[in-house]
């Protein structure tokens, strides 16, 4: 099979289960429509009736971590072509990767160092 | 054919997971249970909140399940039980799997209500957390295979399973796993005690049912990258290939599912701090010692 | 009470012609789920176990199919009952055990007692009417004034000044202005808002609105100026394409929002104008806070407790706990004529505090024979200390079972309710042998991973607390965190279990005979929670007034102090480990 | 074949003229950054197709892409820190707020 | 060869549809997830040209930062939800006339150069990226190494610009509260 079929097949897949659900949303239909009823569509909070939209700005505590992991993620994109060819190439791919790493690392204690591994 | 055969082997794990999961929660071992239970859900009304986002509350239990699914079929059964192959089937995984925050990210904006926001959000700084032992984890096993491709994967597993040759990146990669699946103890967007159900909170009837499967595929899916990864894969002595698969999938998703009830839900500060500060030093040993044994070890 | 196998109109689901009809409803049937109000912890404490009834404990009531309300609700959780139900998926039940349906719900498909066979009997029956009846051909909506906005009283000055009742503004004195709760101005009369509630929901049903149409429309009519004004917003969003809905949008109103400063009037919104009043976090940013409520039927904290957090992310900023189950004091106080006999009394006082009924039966019961002149007699007095132990036991063991549902530990939810059904009952004999198993759940308790981290540092209390008592004073020594409360109530449970095989076979305290006496009189009890004092005056043999003076009154001022600048998940693990009965909170 | 080559270098082009339309009308810092991400990723299409129907014998053409992906991360990275920083100190990120209050 | 462009096309199309979508809806959570979707169209045309590794990785990378993205929007735009519906934009003639021009000025590139004969055979998924591997390794090792050197920058310039500078005291005050 080629890649360019194996594409489609997954593409394919994905739809199928797409199809799946909604004939699974088309038998509930068939139970009856959902009733509209004062109160019931308002987003359930333990017994009380909150009316409030909650679309604020929210403070996500963790934003040191996300600024670190959105570099330190890209790290990845170069391990995994490296790690294929490791074997092959040997010592010098452990020394080269070492260094990669070992640069990133030092990134890591920084931010550690500096208080951005913490809730903020 | 084979895309029937693994996508029956894929939901019948999981409705064999949902029998397991209703006996540890009622008490009674019964196989139609989970049906039963899906049939009641379908026949429950399905609320939709007075949601400013109907696109995100549509969208993301159908996403969930697609990609749990899609995850899945990048994974062997047996060595010609696979529905693609892919050139680069380790890091399609990964791909897909990313998903699941999109997924849930939608779930909790959609609605527009505090709990599932904030547990939407809260999924967010998980991922942060246990991403990276995802991925090097998987590092480490593609540089022991010299491939991403999934069947060499399971195919350089032979002679010796990757749970003995790398330990410490099982271990990594199960506790990240579960952290995926958010199942507990890693619950953090669900968790009943703290955010009354969270993400899930605003889905009702039918569209609880698809949320509620699709959490279950992950599971199994993320089982059966486990068995793929470490436990290799089909390997096993007497039985056919497939049914070594599916009882080490089946045997990893149970534990996945039991190991939460006899555990306190972690706190969110701590996954995070532990993940990042002892974690990623850990998966970077890893791949290290990792490194050393692939050149030493012939 | 239903003979007629089907479930009220207001749960059922309409009925259209469906082949699968008949298979889900016993599907559905099969598959029930309750959400207990006020809260599982109550059924516990009642010897109910749901569980083993056959239905699933649910936590929100979106998975509920069954509202289960145990014993008579206050008007508050009435209300909160309402909503509850309201926000449940059709089909569903209400299963009403011990006392009425409150008036805020229609009545209840099916009634039982206080006792586990009859709960049993009753999900038998309400199993037959669903099975049955699950689809009826009129369903009634449910309505309730509940969900209909409510009327709050604000100062025209001071807008963060938002009391329930008219009076006048503490800061400036002027008269309270009525306006509906959540609204923003006060302009708007309640009765055109009510209007436009139903017409908001008529519009839903028959525009599933667009989110982009919406956009475009805000666009053209350049109104910049009244972000703060959510709410308002959020109906203009809702009818989207109803152009007098503009007139409505377009109105000043300049000065609430969740915060509750003033950034309108300007024709174009800053950002800088917008943050600038705000209060700011530890780390600087200024975000905008979320009061959320949790409770009073929450999962993670006793049914009857409400808690109100205001949210900058998912930590909390400050929080404030209120009781809407506790005793109030207006019309027991003294001065206040209230004639009831002592017995009546004695009942009046144990099933007001479902959490604790024998430790308050005993102090009633004392503190009438103080009345009386009695002194201690020894054949009663050993009984009623077993009682008492026994019930701190399993308080204590209704505290852990809370403690698992919070974190979602399971496994200790399952075992120490299961204890603590066993051991409210129990003899001395049985007590005795249940005691390997106790010991063997604080054992496992100190080996389960996360667990220490999970409580350690949490809920410290301030250094300056007075009137602390029971298990959090005697924990305080031990570091007064949450963790050291947790091996209190341990080291509690097995000291009571000692107590109890040295003392007698426990039995309910029992009034002795006194007589028509006067006077007033004044005891002391130990209750699970801490301390409890009751003075009372008695004429002629009939209670005329009292005074209740409980461990958790002055408890629950902790909350405050306990969440403040903590992440959400400790805030409520602070709060649930000062085991609060919000039945014992007097108002 | 040629044809795939260009479609997918309109597909390009169209992306990174909305991304610049993005990055200059917006007000917003990271309204700018997602504007400049999909300019990165307009030219990202074309470096591929480049690659793909050009040189499929150079990887230094997939290399390229990597090293634009990591400056799409790393802008990202720095782009919210400054974000954080401005925020912090003027609570706002609109970057023509100054104008803005003037009227 | 068609199938390949008709892939080419239509994730090429969603990915400019969603990419209109990130500027055209108020909602900034929707347009940080319009701008995810769009990144991940674009990783579906890498894939449907053939290049399986890097358009994988793409829609891998995007699920994250794209999300992440969507957070720090929600943190800083003064409306995520986008119920005021305002508007957020300025110079708009400008910035549509510099968007229509770059992108014309490139069509024009596209469509006028000469682009000679087209490659019709790549190597498969597994052998690209083994070459990658290989490239990374050897030619371009130096560009690795400057890539990491720059991850450090700018881990360094992020943290020092966004986390506050704290005193031993006070950090120790949260350190106890966490």
């Amino acid at each position: 099979m080629s890649a360019t079929q194996q594409y489609v097949l997954l593409l394919g897949i994905a739809l199928g289960t797409v199809g799946v659900v909604l004939s699974l949303y088309g038998v509930a239909r068939s139970m009856g429509r959902t009733r509209r009823e004062p109160g019931k569509d308002v987003p359930a909070s333990a017994g009380i009736l909150s009316r409030d939209p909650v679309w604020g700005r929210y403070h996500a505590r963790y934003y040191g971590y996300a600024l670190l992991f959105l570099a330190f993620d890209m790290e990845m994109a170069f391990m995994y072509p490296w790690a294929v060819v490791y074997k092959e190439v040997g010592l010098v791919a452990l020394l080269d990767m070492g260094v990669f790493l070992a640069i990133l690392f030092l990134g890591l204690l920084y931010g550690w160092s500096q208080g951005a591994l913490r809730r903020q | 054919m084979t895309v029937a055969v693994v996508l029956m082997a894929l939901f019948g794990s999981a409705w064999l997971l949902a029998v397991i999961e209703g006996w540890t929660t009622t008490g009674r071992l019964s196989l139609a249970a989970p049906v039963l239970s899906g049939l009641a859900h379908l026949g429950r009304e399905s609320i939709v909140p007075r949601s400013p986002d109907r696109v995100f509350f549509e969208a993301a239990p159908v996403l969930l399940l697609v990609v749990a699914v899609l995850g899945a079929a990048v994974l062997p059964l047996a060595p010609d039980l696979i529905i693609a192959d892919l050139g680069t089937g380790a890091l399609f995984i990964n791909a897909a799997l990313a998903y699941v925050l999109v997924a849930l990210i939608m779930a909790g904006w959609g609605p527009d209500g505090a709990y599932a926001m904030i547990g939407g959000w809260r999924f967010l700084g998980q991922l942060i957390a246990y991403s990276m032992l995802i991925v090097m984890p998987i590092t480490a096993v593609a540089m022991r295979a010299e491939s991403l491709v999934n069947t060499a994967i399971v195919g350089s597993q032979a002679g010796l399973w990757n749970i003995v040759y790398q330990p410490l990146g099982f271990v990594l990669f199960f506790i990240a796993a579960m952290a995926l699946a958010f199942r507990a103890p890693f619950d953090l967007p669900i968790a009943a005690g703290e955010l009354a159900g969270g993400v899930d909170a605003e889905y009702t009837g039918v569209r609880l049912a698809v949320l509620r499967l699709a959490r279950l595929t992950l599971v199994v899916t993320l089982a059966s990258a486990t068995t793929v990864f470490f436990l290799g894969g089909w390997h096993g002595p007497l039985l056919p290939p497939w049914a070594w698969s599916l009882i080490k999938t089946l045997a990893v998703a149970m534990s996945m599912l039991l190991a939460g009830r006899y555990l306190p839900r972690i706190r969110e500060a701590d996954l995070m701090r532990w993940c990042w500060t002892l974690g990623i030093p850990l998966a970077l040993v890893n791949i290290i010692i990792v490194g050393l044994l692939v050149l030493v070890v012939p | 009470m239903t003979s007629d196998p089907s479930i009220t109109a207001t749960g059922t689901r309409q009925k259209r012609s469906s082949v699968l009809q008949k298979l889900v409803s016993r599907a559905l049937a099969r598959n029930l789920s309750c959400l207990i109000v006020p809260g599982p912890e109550v059924a516990l404490a009642h010897g109910l176990d749901v569980k083993a009834a056959g239905m699933r404990i649910s936590s929100t009531p979106r998975d509920a199919g069954v509202l289960l309300i145990i014993g008579g609700l206050s008007e508050k959780m009435g209300d909160a009952a309402a909503v509850l139900y309201a926000q449940m998926p059709r089909p569903r039940a209400i299963l009403m055990v011990g006392g009425q349906t409150p008036s805020t719900l229609p009545d209840a498909d099916i009634s039982a007692g206080f006792s586990q066979e009859e709960l049993t009997e009753a999900i038998g029956r309400l199993q037959r009417a669903l099975a049955e009846g699950a689809f009826a051909a009129s369903p009634e909506d449910f309505d309730s004034s509940v969900l209909h906005a409510s009327i709050e009283y604000v100062c025209p000055m001071h807008p963060e000044v938002v009391e329930d009742e008219p009076g006048s503004c503490p800061k400036c004195g002027m008269d309270l202005v009525a306006r509906e709760a959540g609204e923003s101005t006060p302009e708007h009369g309640h009765e055109h808002e009510n209007h436009h509630d139903h017409e908001h929901h008529e519009h839903e049903h028959e525009h599933e609105h667009e989110h982009e149409h919406e956009h475009e429309h805000c666009h053209d009519d350049e109104h910049h100026g009244h972000q703060g004004h959510q709410d308002h917003e959020h109906e203009k969003h809702e009818h989207g394409d109803h152009d007098h809905e503009d007139e409505h949008a377009g109105h000043d109103h300049g000065e609430h929002d969740h915060s509750g400063h003033d950034h309108g009037g300007s024709g174009f919104m800053s950002m800088i104008e917008v943050t600038k009043d705000l209060p700011r976090s530890a780390d600087g940013l200024q975000m905008d806070w979320l009061e959320v409520p949790f409770g009073p039927v929450f999962p993670g904290l006793p049914g009857g407790l409400k808690l109100t957090l205001t949210l900058d992310g998912d930590g909390v900023t400050e929080g404030q706990a209120m009781s809407l189950v506790g005793m109030s004091t207006a019309g027991e106080d003294e001065g206040m004529d209230m004639d009831m006999d002592v017995e009546t009394f004695l009942e009046h006082l144990s099933t007001a505090m479902p959490l604790a009924p024998v430790s308050y039966r005993l102090l009633a019961c004392l503190a009438i024979e103080r009345v009386a002149g009695l002194e201690d007699d020894p054949a009663t007095a050993g009984p009623r200390a077993a009682a008492l132990e026994r019930e701190r036991i399993a308080s204590h063991l209704g505290w852990l079972a809370q403690l698992g549902r919070q974190l979602g530990f399971a496994w200790l939810t399952e075992r120490a309710s299961t204890l603590q059904l066993e051991i409210q009952s129990a003899s001395r004999e049985r007590l005795t042998e249940l005691e390997p198993a106790l010991r063997a759940l604080a054992a496992r308790l100190g080996r389960t991973p996360l667990l220490e981290s999970r409580l350690r540092g949490i809920g410290m209390l301030p250094p300056d607390s007075t009137e602390l008592r029971g298990p959090i004073v005697r924990a305080a020594d031990e570091g007064g965190d949450a963790w050291a409360r947790l091996w209190q109530r341990l080291s509690e449970i097995s000291a009571s279990l000692d107590l109890i095989k040295e003392a007698e076979e426990p039995r309910l305290p029992a009034l002795r005979n006194i007589g028509h006496v006067s006077g007033t009189g004044e005891a002391t009890v130990d209750t699970p929670r801490g301390e409890a004092r009751l003075s009372l005056k008695l004429e002629r043999g009939q209670v005329k007034s009292y005074r209740l003076d409980t461990a958790c009154s002055h408890h629950i001022g902790l909350v405050a102090g306990l969440v403040e600048g903590r992440e959400l998940g400790d805030a409520l693990v602070a709060v649930g480990s000062l085991d609060l009965s919000p039945w014992e909170v007097i108002s | 074949m040629t044809a795939v080559l260009i479609v997918a270098l309109l597909t390009g082009a169209i992306l990174f003229g909305i991304g610049l339309y993005g990055a200059l009308s917006q007000t917003n810092l990271v309204m700018i950054m997602m504007g400049v991400e999909l300019m990165l990723a307009g030219s990202m299409v074309n470096l591929v197709a480049f690659w793909r129907f050009l040189h499929p014998e150079a990887y230094s053409g997939q290399m390229f892409v990597l090293v634009v992906m990591t400056v799409m991360a790393l802008e990202m990275a720095v782009g919210f820190g400054v974000a954080i920083a401005r925020f912090r100190a003027r609570g706002s990120v609109e970057m023509e707020e100054a104008e803005d209050l003037k009227g | 060869m068609y199938a390949q462009a008709f892939f080419v096309a239509v994730f090429g199309l969603a990915a400019i549809g969603f990419g209109v979508v990130v500027f055209r809806t108020s909602s900034m959570v929707r347009s940080a997830l319009a701008l995810l979707f769009s990144q991940t169209a674009v990783g579906c045309m890498f894939l449907a040209m053939q290049t399986e590794f890097l358009g994988v990785l793409q829609i891998m990378m995007m699920a994250t930062e794209m999300s992440i993205m969507a957070i720090f929007m929600v943190m800083f735009m003064m409306d995520p939800g986008g119920l005021g519906g305002m508007d957020m934009s300025h110079q708009k003639r400008f910035s549509i006339g510099a968007g229509v021009s770059a992108a014309v000025i490139a069509i024009a590139v596209a469509l006028l150069s000469d682009w000679g004969p087209a490659a019709d055979q790549v190597p498969d998924a597994a052998a690209q990226t083994r070459a990658l591997g290989m490239e990374l390794l050897g030619r371009s090792m130096l560009i690795f190494e400057t890539a990491g050197i720059t991850i450090l920058t700018a881990m360094i310039a992020a943290t020092a610009v966004a986390i506050p500078v704290q005193n031993p005291a006070s950090k120790n005050d949260t350190e106890a509260s966490e």
